[in-house]
């Protein structure tokens, strides 16, 4: 009990040090970059995990988030390599008009850094609370989040002059002075990714062990029993909340200068809910699962998707059947499940492992 | 300004909510009632649809076609409904969240397998010719074919809910998603029940796809467009509460549409789901709402 | 009547009867401490839980794998420990939806009502809305409707009224007189053992005593719970 | 970071693209064919691939370019742009592809366009566009606005239309090309009665319909891609609209598309430079290959011819080269020589701007789905993706779209 | 404030019309186990429901000098009332050690969440010699016993050093020897806090109640000892039955 997280936080360091050391010397730039953008979609993996996976609170909306991170670095790196010209793609559907208000202040890259941390924690506090006061958990806050995605993508398809529209934001020569086409620093930008997603995982790691994580999942398995003990479980799934979203605008930013191209499609419903397949298959409650799992799918769509295309879609349908229906808990929860079945078959075992039961559903 | 554009939004988005409704109907039942999210429905109403136009391949008259149509999808969509229930959803009932993922991942197979099986640019479904024309009212020709869409959208909900009401099968549904343990042993069947009920609630599906593909385009992408405006609307109207899903499939139909008159398609979309989104939020419950005693 | 012989079961991989059998009688009563196993017992019985080992027989058939609802078609019915009701239905249609398809049903459901009166007063009431008494009477007023050859009643004392406890207690006593075979789990051991044939004692899951009800002492039952 | 910062490129040659890795000493070469095998534009993109296939297979069988056979790498882009970022980044840095053809949407291409100028590598982007755009990185196969929208304006034109109706949809092709029909609707006397955007993603048009019959137009212009155009089709007849009172030009309902509306679509019109039923040497050939190619759909249309195309005129440029390097090729290009029997007839190759002379056409859709030809350009019209030749185009526009390309 | 008691005046609880309590006022004191009985129904779960703020009532209940009506539920936790369940609730997939550990927690600044637990709490080790769960600390609560749930929900009001203990039928479900277990338990604790159990186990009241109230169609019915309240008619009437049947060994 008191051993096990520090065996996490060993595990932590192993994987740090072979995305951050082994993986620059052994791979090629364009599988660098790859698991660079793996690395972004981790990110808000890792906390998908802590929402949904020890929260209870089902997040198919992070494309809302990923989106404020991916549109501000977007924003910014366009103003970029524009210079002082209105960027290209504006000056068609009106050659006159000024760059839009709300584009202005990302000329600064002090102010964009800042958005990408503040906007989602703002968003998403002022979502978290309205949803969370009120009471809406389970599948209605799953729906709901989803159409926020869906509405987000919709606007941002439907204001192409303002946003780039369905086509996105491209073609972004610098990173914050640094020449995006340079190979050395294609690998810092690598670097930053994976460094930001090894500090998320240290995140959650410090979340899960501490009293803030018992708490969490006593929230999700008890949400009225928390408040006969005098706590807001409103508060409570309101930081998990905040804390998953601002992930997944951390990971939306570094999604810019490593793919090269943020678009609608990134952020709507089915990239939203790509994001859970992950966290799913690896293990939406484990530490490492989501971040891994998130890998994962991502490998499996540039590669099997490369080689067997229409079979890939075949394939992740079926990971998603056969993962949730028969290892809810994702790969991560395979060895415990093998120790558990070598272990005295007499010994009483929890009733049924992390699997958060929803009554609103139902009720 | 018009009389037109007054009232043409309103008969066109009354026409919208019908097919919304429609979509949303089946979802009532398995969603509100059964507490299965299935995120394979939209697929479903495309297997309504492609039955539809299977369907015109045996018959070509359209005038006749597509009444047959509309019991051939039932049973079609029903069927696929009924093999998701018995492969997959039998074992999910204690873990209905759960039920959202898995089914996302049956509605990604069927969209590729439709592509795959039907020409990838879709397919044609013809509207039978008595759907031709106008029907003239307050000045604006309002087309047939959404009066029928309003009509068939009517047939369905009077008989679903005369089914829950009259015939002890709405008991029993309702018994059966409120504790499964204890309507067993009360001695209903819950297996027969939970199958019959995905069984009716996909074959719904089913029928709101023949209505839409009179409207739209049959392909593999069909029903990837209605799924979440049908949830939301059952969601609005309060889970499992039929005269919730009817009003605000019919209002957020209407909203689109008059949206749609004043700003442009795409951004009367967003507004509407910004609007259902805005509602929830006041209450969360929806339309309407059952209450019980907490934590009791 | 029911049968139960040389049972193992239990949760997942947790074993929580073992070896139990269960002698057949007019009226059986089955006594324990809290998490004995008395609960489980019953809920094998009904058929929620399967038996990893042992058989069960019912009117001479094996009914090992069959259905609750299955069980419940054949004559049996069953009490849940812990006031459970259909929290969306009304009371009176808690009650419908058991006599549904039964010949009679409209007059079974009056006469529980007449049986229950608090039921009658909050007949359109949501049952999820009673108090847990009343709730507990439903359960037994749904159990009954069926005509059960023998019910299964799972504390069904447990958060009733005294007086209304005294009638449960004598409508037991007439079912059983009335030829209606009885399955019990009762915390009231003096009742248990006045109303019982034959009793079990459960502890930790194993039989600890059996043996004929009336004669029984409360003190030498209470000695083999203990164990 | 140790990489070049903004300003240093003038100094030092980091951001050059690395040495290509093509390798075509031996007897193949490889190219890489990019489309949309899944996801939404599957529905249009799958044809395109197929027809890539039989003009390799094609190629093969008549002794490859300079000697070798086609070995192709087929690639999905799944209907996600980064998607096609990055399976271009790989077919050009892993498989080492000499060439890359594909794409359907302007936003694709978009897409594609600053990867394979990083990597110096070749992009045939085989359907009809919205102009303004040139790449040294990019040939364009397809008509650009001066050869589809500006033909169908000009027929429009010559019918006396008065009153222009525009439906698209909500995306970079629809919304500029509506941008320059205005312009020129300006120019020409044609008053735009109305402007309507759908999400490509959605079919139900009722609502736009309705407004179409309030502003009573005399024709309606239609950018609609994809399967909404179904929905369109369909929202049109039932508010009681006809060809005969309010006909519609289309340039994305092509000879596959029009039998899948649901409707009859006699009547109607589309612009493109290629109809199965053009009476050209070369096109009784291709249309029977077609239809014995497996997997074909049956009838040939203009993206298809274009794709086709743009193998071929690959071929002639690396044989005009007489080699695959991309530096090499583009100097073929520049001798504006390159030319080829396409089935639209003789087209030749712009070689400063990389778009090929098209000839136009309008079609009127008959009782079989196919086109009657109602209108042709006396000649071959020269590409001109910056409409230069046009003076109702803004020359400040102009600049400052050429000045943010860099 | 030790000594500060819950006083109710003329509570009131309406459901669309149906009155479920309808003026009911009793008050309970430190250091006495106070009965709250009557009929299925009566009203009493409806009662704790209103005080702790999980139904809506009007009237006035006070604890000391704060009016506990109006807040909200997790506000008057902190207020120090506490609350079990007729079914008990605790979290089954935490230990009874996590358990305790997050009702302790409302007294600790909001910043320690985010650290590690430490060892045991000493509030924590004295409720748990108290309830006799000393042996189950690393037990997930969800296979304890049905008795052991109940023990458990009293000793995270414990920790939670709740000053009011609102019971409803604790003892329900629980074999004999436990029933004397639990009793005991009550007496220890109301030493120093209000204590209010709802029970119809009689022979259980008789033994450890000080006070009782009497409850019948949300009205109070009859107040005084266990003898006063068992000698009278009217609540022998709706409640224990003339001849008192509760005759258990
Ligand atoms: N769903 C379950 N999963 C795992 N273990 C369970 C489950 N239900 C009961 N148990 C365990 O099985 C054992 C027996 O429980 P059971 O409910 O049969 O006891 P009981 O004798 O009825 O007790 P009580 O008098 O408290 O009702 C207990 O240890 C309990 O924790
Ligand atoms: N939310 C509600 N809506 C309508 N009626 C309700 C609601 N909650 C409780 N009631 C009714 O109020 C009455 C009092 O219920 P309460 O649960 O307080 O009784 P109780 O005294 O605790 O009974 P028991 O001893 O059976 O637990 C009952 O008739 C019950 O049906
Ligand atoms: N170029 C197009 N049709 O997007
Ligand atoms: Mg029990
Ligand atoms: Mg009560």
């Amino acid at each position: 009990m008191t051993k096990k997280p520090w065996i996490s936080l060993g595990g932590i360091g192993v994987f740090a040090v072979l995305l951050l050391a082994v993986a620059p010397l052994v791979l090629s730039d364009h599988w660098l970059n790859n698991l660079g953008k793996y690395c972004c979609w981790a990110i808000a993996a890792v906390g998908i995990g802590l929402a949904w996976g020890r929260g209870g609170m089902l997040v198919m909306g992070q494309g809302v988030f990923f989106a404020l991170g991916a549109y501000s670095m977007a924003m910014h790196l366009t103003l970029e390599s524009a210079g002082d010209r209105v960027p290209g793609f504006m000056v068609l559907y009106d050659p006159l008009a000024p760059l839009p208000a709300f584009w202005e202040p990302f000329r600064g890259a002090g102010f964009t850094l800042l958005a990408i941390v503040l906007l989602p924690v703002v968003v998403a506090g002022i979502l978290g609370y309205a949803l969370f006061k009120r009471r809406v958990k389970g599948a209605y806050f799953a729906i709901l989040t989803q159409a926020l995605a869906v509405a987000l993508a919709t606007l941002i398809s439907s204001t192409i002059r303002e946003t780039g529209g369905d086509t996105g934001l491209s073609d972004f020569k610098y990173f914050f002075g640094f020449v995006l086409n340079d190979p050395a620093n294609k690998i810092m930008v690598f670097l930053i990714a994976a460094g930001l997603l090894v500090v998320c995982l240290l995140v959650v790691w410090q979340l899960y062990r501490s009293r803030f994580g018992e708490l969490l999942v006593a929230t999700r398995d008890a949400e009225e029993r928390v408040r006969f003990l005098g706590y807001d479980p409103a508060n409570v799934k309101l930081v998990a909340f905040v804390v998953s979203a601002l992930m997944a605008s951390i990971g939306g930013a570094m999604f810019v200068p490593i793919v090269g191209i943020i678009t609608p499609a990134e952020i709507g419903a089915a990239a939203s809910i790509l994001m859970i397949a992950g966290v799913a298959f690896g293990g939406r409650a484990s530490l490492f699962g989501p971040a891994l799992g998130a890998m994962a799918v991502g490998w499996g769509q540039s590669s099997l998707g490369s080689t067997w295309p229409d079979g890939w879609t075949y394939i992740l349908g079926l990971l998603f059947i056969v993962v949730i229906l028969f290892l809810p808990n994702g790969l991560s929860s395979l060895p415990a499940r093998f120790a558990a079945a070598r272990r005295r078959p007499e010994q009483k075992a929890a009733p049924s492992a992390a699997t958060p039961e929803l009554e609103e559903v139902r009720s | 300004m018009h009389v037109d554009a007054l009232i043409a939004p309103l008969l066109n988005g009354s026409a919208q909510g019908a097919l919304l409704l429609l979509a949303a109907l089946g979802l009532s039942l398995t969603f509100g009632q059964m507490g299965v999210i299935n995120m394979a429905h939209g697929e479903f109403l495309m297997l309504g649809a492609f039955a539809a136009y299977l369907v015109q391949q045996v018959i070509t008259a359209s005038d006749l076609s597509i009444p047959v149509a509309l019991p051939v999808a039932f049973v079609v969509a029903g069927l696929f409904g009924l093999l998701l229930e018995v492969t997959i959803i039998q074992w999910m009932y204690r873990r209905p969240l759960d039920t959202l993922l898995v089914t996302v991942g049956v509605s990604l197979i069927l969209q590729q397998a439709a592509l795959q099986i039907f020409p990838s640019q879709g397919v044609p479904v013809e509207k039978p010719g008595w759907l031709d024309g106008q029907l003239t009212v307050l000045g604006y020709d309002w087309p047939l074919r959404q009066l029928f869409t309003i009509l068939l959208a009517t047939v369905c909900v009077a008989a679903l809910s005369a089914w829950l009401k009259h015939t002890s099968f709405g008991r029993r549904i309702r018994a059966t998603v409120h504790n499964r343990d204890l309507a067993e042993t009360s001695g209903i069947s819950t297996r027969t029940v939970d199958r019959l009920t995905f069984f009716t609630g996909s074959g719904l599906a089913g029928v709101a796809g023949v209505a839409a593909s009179l409207i739209g385009g049959t392909n593999s992408q069909m029903g990837a467009q209605y799924i979440i405006p049908a949830f939301l609307v059952v969601a609005a109207g309060g889970i499992g509460q039929l005269k919730g899903t009817i009003i605000a499939a019919w209002a957020v139909g209407v909203a689109l549409s008059y949206f749609a008159y004043w700003t442009t398609g795409s951004l009367a979309q967003v507004l509407a789901f910004i609007l259902v989104i805005v509602f929830l939020q006041l209450r969360p419950q929806g339309l309407f709402t059952v209450r019980t005693r907490s934590l009791a | 009547m029911l049968e139960l012989t040389d049972i193992e079961a239990g949760y997942g991989r947790t074993r929580v009867l073992h070896g139990v059998t269960v002698p057949s009688g007019k009226v059986v009563a089955v006594l324990g401490h809290n998490g004995a196993g008395k609960s489980t017992l019953l809920r094998l019985a009904i058929g929620l839980i399967k038996p990893s080992k042992g058989r069960v027989l019912f009117d001479g058939e094996d009914i090992t794998s069959l259905a609750p609802n299955r069980r419940v078609a054949r004559g049996m019915a069953y009490v849940p420990q812990g006031q459970q009701s259909f929290g969306q239905l009304t009371t009176l249609e808690n009650l419908q939806l058991v006599a549904d398809g039964r010949r009679e049903g409209r007059a079974l459901v009056d006469a529980q009502l007449d049986r229950f009166p608090a039921l009658a007063q909050f007949a359109t009431r949501k049952a999820g809305l009673l108090s847990g008494g009343q709730r507990q009477q439903l359960a037994i007023a749904r159990a009954l409707i069926t005509e059960p050859k023998l019910l299964i009643l799972d504390e069904p004392t447990e958060g009733i009224q005294p007086t209304i406890v005294a009638e449960i207690e004598q409508t037991i006593m007439q079912l059983a007189a009335g030829g209606m075979h009885v399955l019990l789990v009762e915390q009231h051991i003096g009742f248990a053992l006045q109303a019982a044939e034959r009793y079990v004692v459960l502890a930790s899951g194993h039989v600890t005593q059996t043996g004929e009800g009336g004669k029984a002492a409360t003190s030498t039952v209470r000695a083999a719970m203990a164990i | 970071g140790c990489g070049a910062r903004a300003g240093d490129e003038a100094a030092g040659s980091a951001t050059s693209a690395a040495p290509s890795c093509v390798d075509t000493s031996g007897p193949t070469v490889k190219l890489g064919f990019l489309n949309s095998l899944t996801g939404g534009m599957a529905i249009s993109e799958k044809t395109v691939s197929n027809v890539l296939h039989m003009a390799a297979d094609e190629i093969n069988a008549g002794g490859g370019i300079l000697g070798k056979k086609i070995a192709y790498v087929q690639e999905d882009g799944a209907t996600d742009w980064p998607t096609f970022a990055e399976k271009t980044e790989k077919l050009l840095t892993q498989d080492c592809v000499a060439a890359i053809f594909g794409g359907w949407t302007s936003s694709s291409r978009k897409a594609v366009k600053p990867v394979v100028e990083k990597h110096n590598g070749l992009f045939f982007y085989p359907v009809q566009y919205e102009g303004l755009e040139s790449s040294p990185n990019i040939y364009y196969t397809g008509a650009t606005t001066n050869q589809q929208i500006i033909p169908a304006m000009d027929f429009l034109a010559s019918r006396g239309v008065k009153k222009l109706f525009l439906a698209g949809s909500d995306y970079v092709f629809p919304r500029t090309a509506n941008a320059i029909i205005k312009l020129y609707a300006a120019k020409l006397g044609i008053e735009i009665v109305g402007e309507e955007y759908v999400p490509l993603d959605k079919d139900d048009w009722t609502s736009q319909v309705a407004k179409i019959v309030a502003a009573k137009p005399d024709f309606i212009f239609n950018t609609i891609n994809g399967s909404s155009n179904v929905g369109f089709v369909k929202a049109y007849y039932d508010a009681g609209l006809t060809a005969a009172t309010t006909p519609i030009i289309s340039v994305s309902i092509a000879e596959e598309e029009a039998p899948a509306m649901g409707h009859e679509v006699t009547g109607h019109y589309a612009s493109w430079n290629y109809f199965q039923s053009l009476k050209t040497e070369t096109n009784p050939k291709f249309i029977e290959s077609w239809k014995a190619y497996p997997n074909s759909s049956g009838v040939t249309s203009d993206p298809m011819e274009a794709a086709y195309i743009s193998l071929y005129l690959y071929k002639a440029l690396v044989e005009a080269a007489g080699s695959f390097d991309v530096d090499a090729v583009n100097a073929a290009a520049k001798k504006n020589t390159i030319t080829f029997d396409a089935p639209e007839g003789k087209v030749t190759l712009d070689g400063d701007n990389h778009h090929i002379s098209k000839p136009g056409h309008i079609g009127q859709i008959n009782a079989n789905n196919q086109f009657d030809i109602a209108w042709a350009s006396d000649k071959f019209i020269e590409p001109d993706p910056y409409l230069e030749g046009y003076d109702w185009f803004p020359a400040d526009i102009r600049k400052q779209l050429t000045d943010a390309a860099g | 404030m030790t000594d500060a008691s819950l006083v109710v005046t003329d509570l009131r609880v309406e459901f669309s019309g149906f009155v479920a309590v309808g003026g009911v006022s009793f008050d309970a004191h430190p250091g006495e186990v106070r009965f709250l009985i009557g009929p299925n129904g009566a009203g009493k779960t409806t009662c704790i429901d209103a005080i702790t703020g999980l139904t809506k009532g009007t009237g006035s209940a006070r604890l000391g000098e704060k009016e506990l009506l109006g807040r909200q539920v997790h506000k008057i936790v902190r207020l120090g009332v506490g609350r079990t369940f007729q079914t008990a609730s605790v979290f089954d997939e935490l230990t009874v050690l996590q358990n305790l550990d997050i009702a302790a927690g409302r007294h600790r600044p909001a910043i320690s969440l985010l650290r590690a637990r430490r060892g045991v709490d000493p509030a924590i080790e004295r409720a748990l010699e108290e309830t006799g769960l000393a042996g189950e600390l690393t037990t997930p609560a969800g296979i304890l016993s049905h008795g052991q749930k109940q023990w458990l929900e009293i000793a995270m009001l414990l920790v939670q050093d709740a000053k009011v203990l609102l019971l409803d039928e604790p003892v329900a479900g629980m074999s004999q020897d436990e029933r004397t277990a639990t009793g005991e338990l009550l007496q220890r604790i109301a030493a120093k806090r209000i204590v209010l159990v709802v029970e119809h186990d009689m022979d259980f009241m008789r033994r450890y109640a000080t006070r009782v109230t009497v409850l019948h169609q949300g009205r109070v019915l009859s107040q005084g000892t266990v003898a006063e309240v068992q000698a009278d008619p009217r609540v022998q009437e709706v409640y224990l039955g003339t001849a008192d049947a509760m005759t258990e060994g």
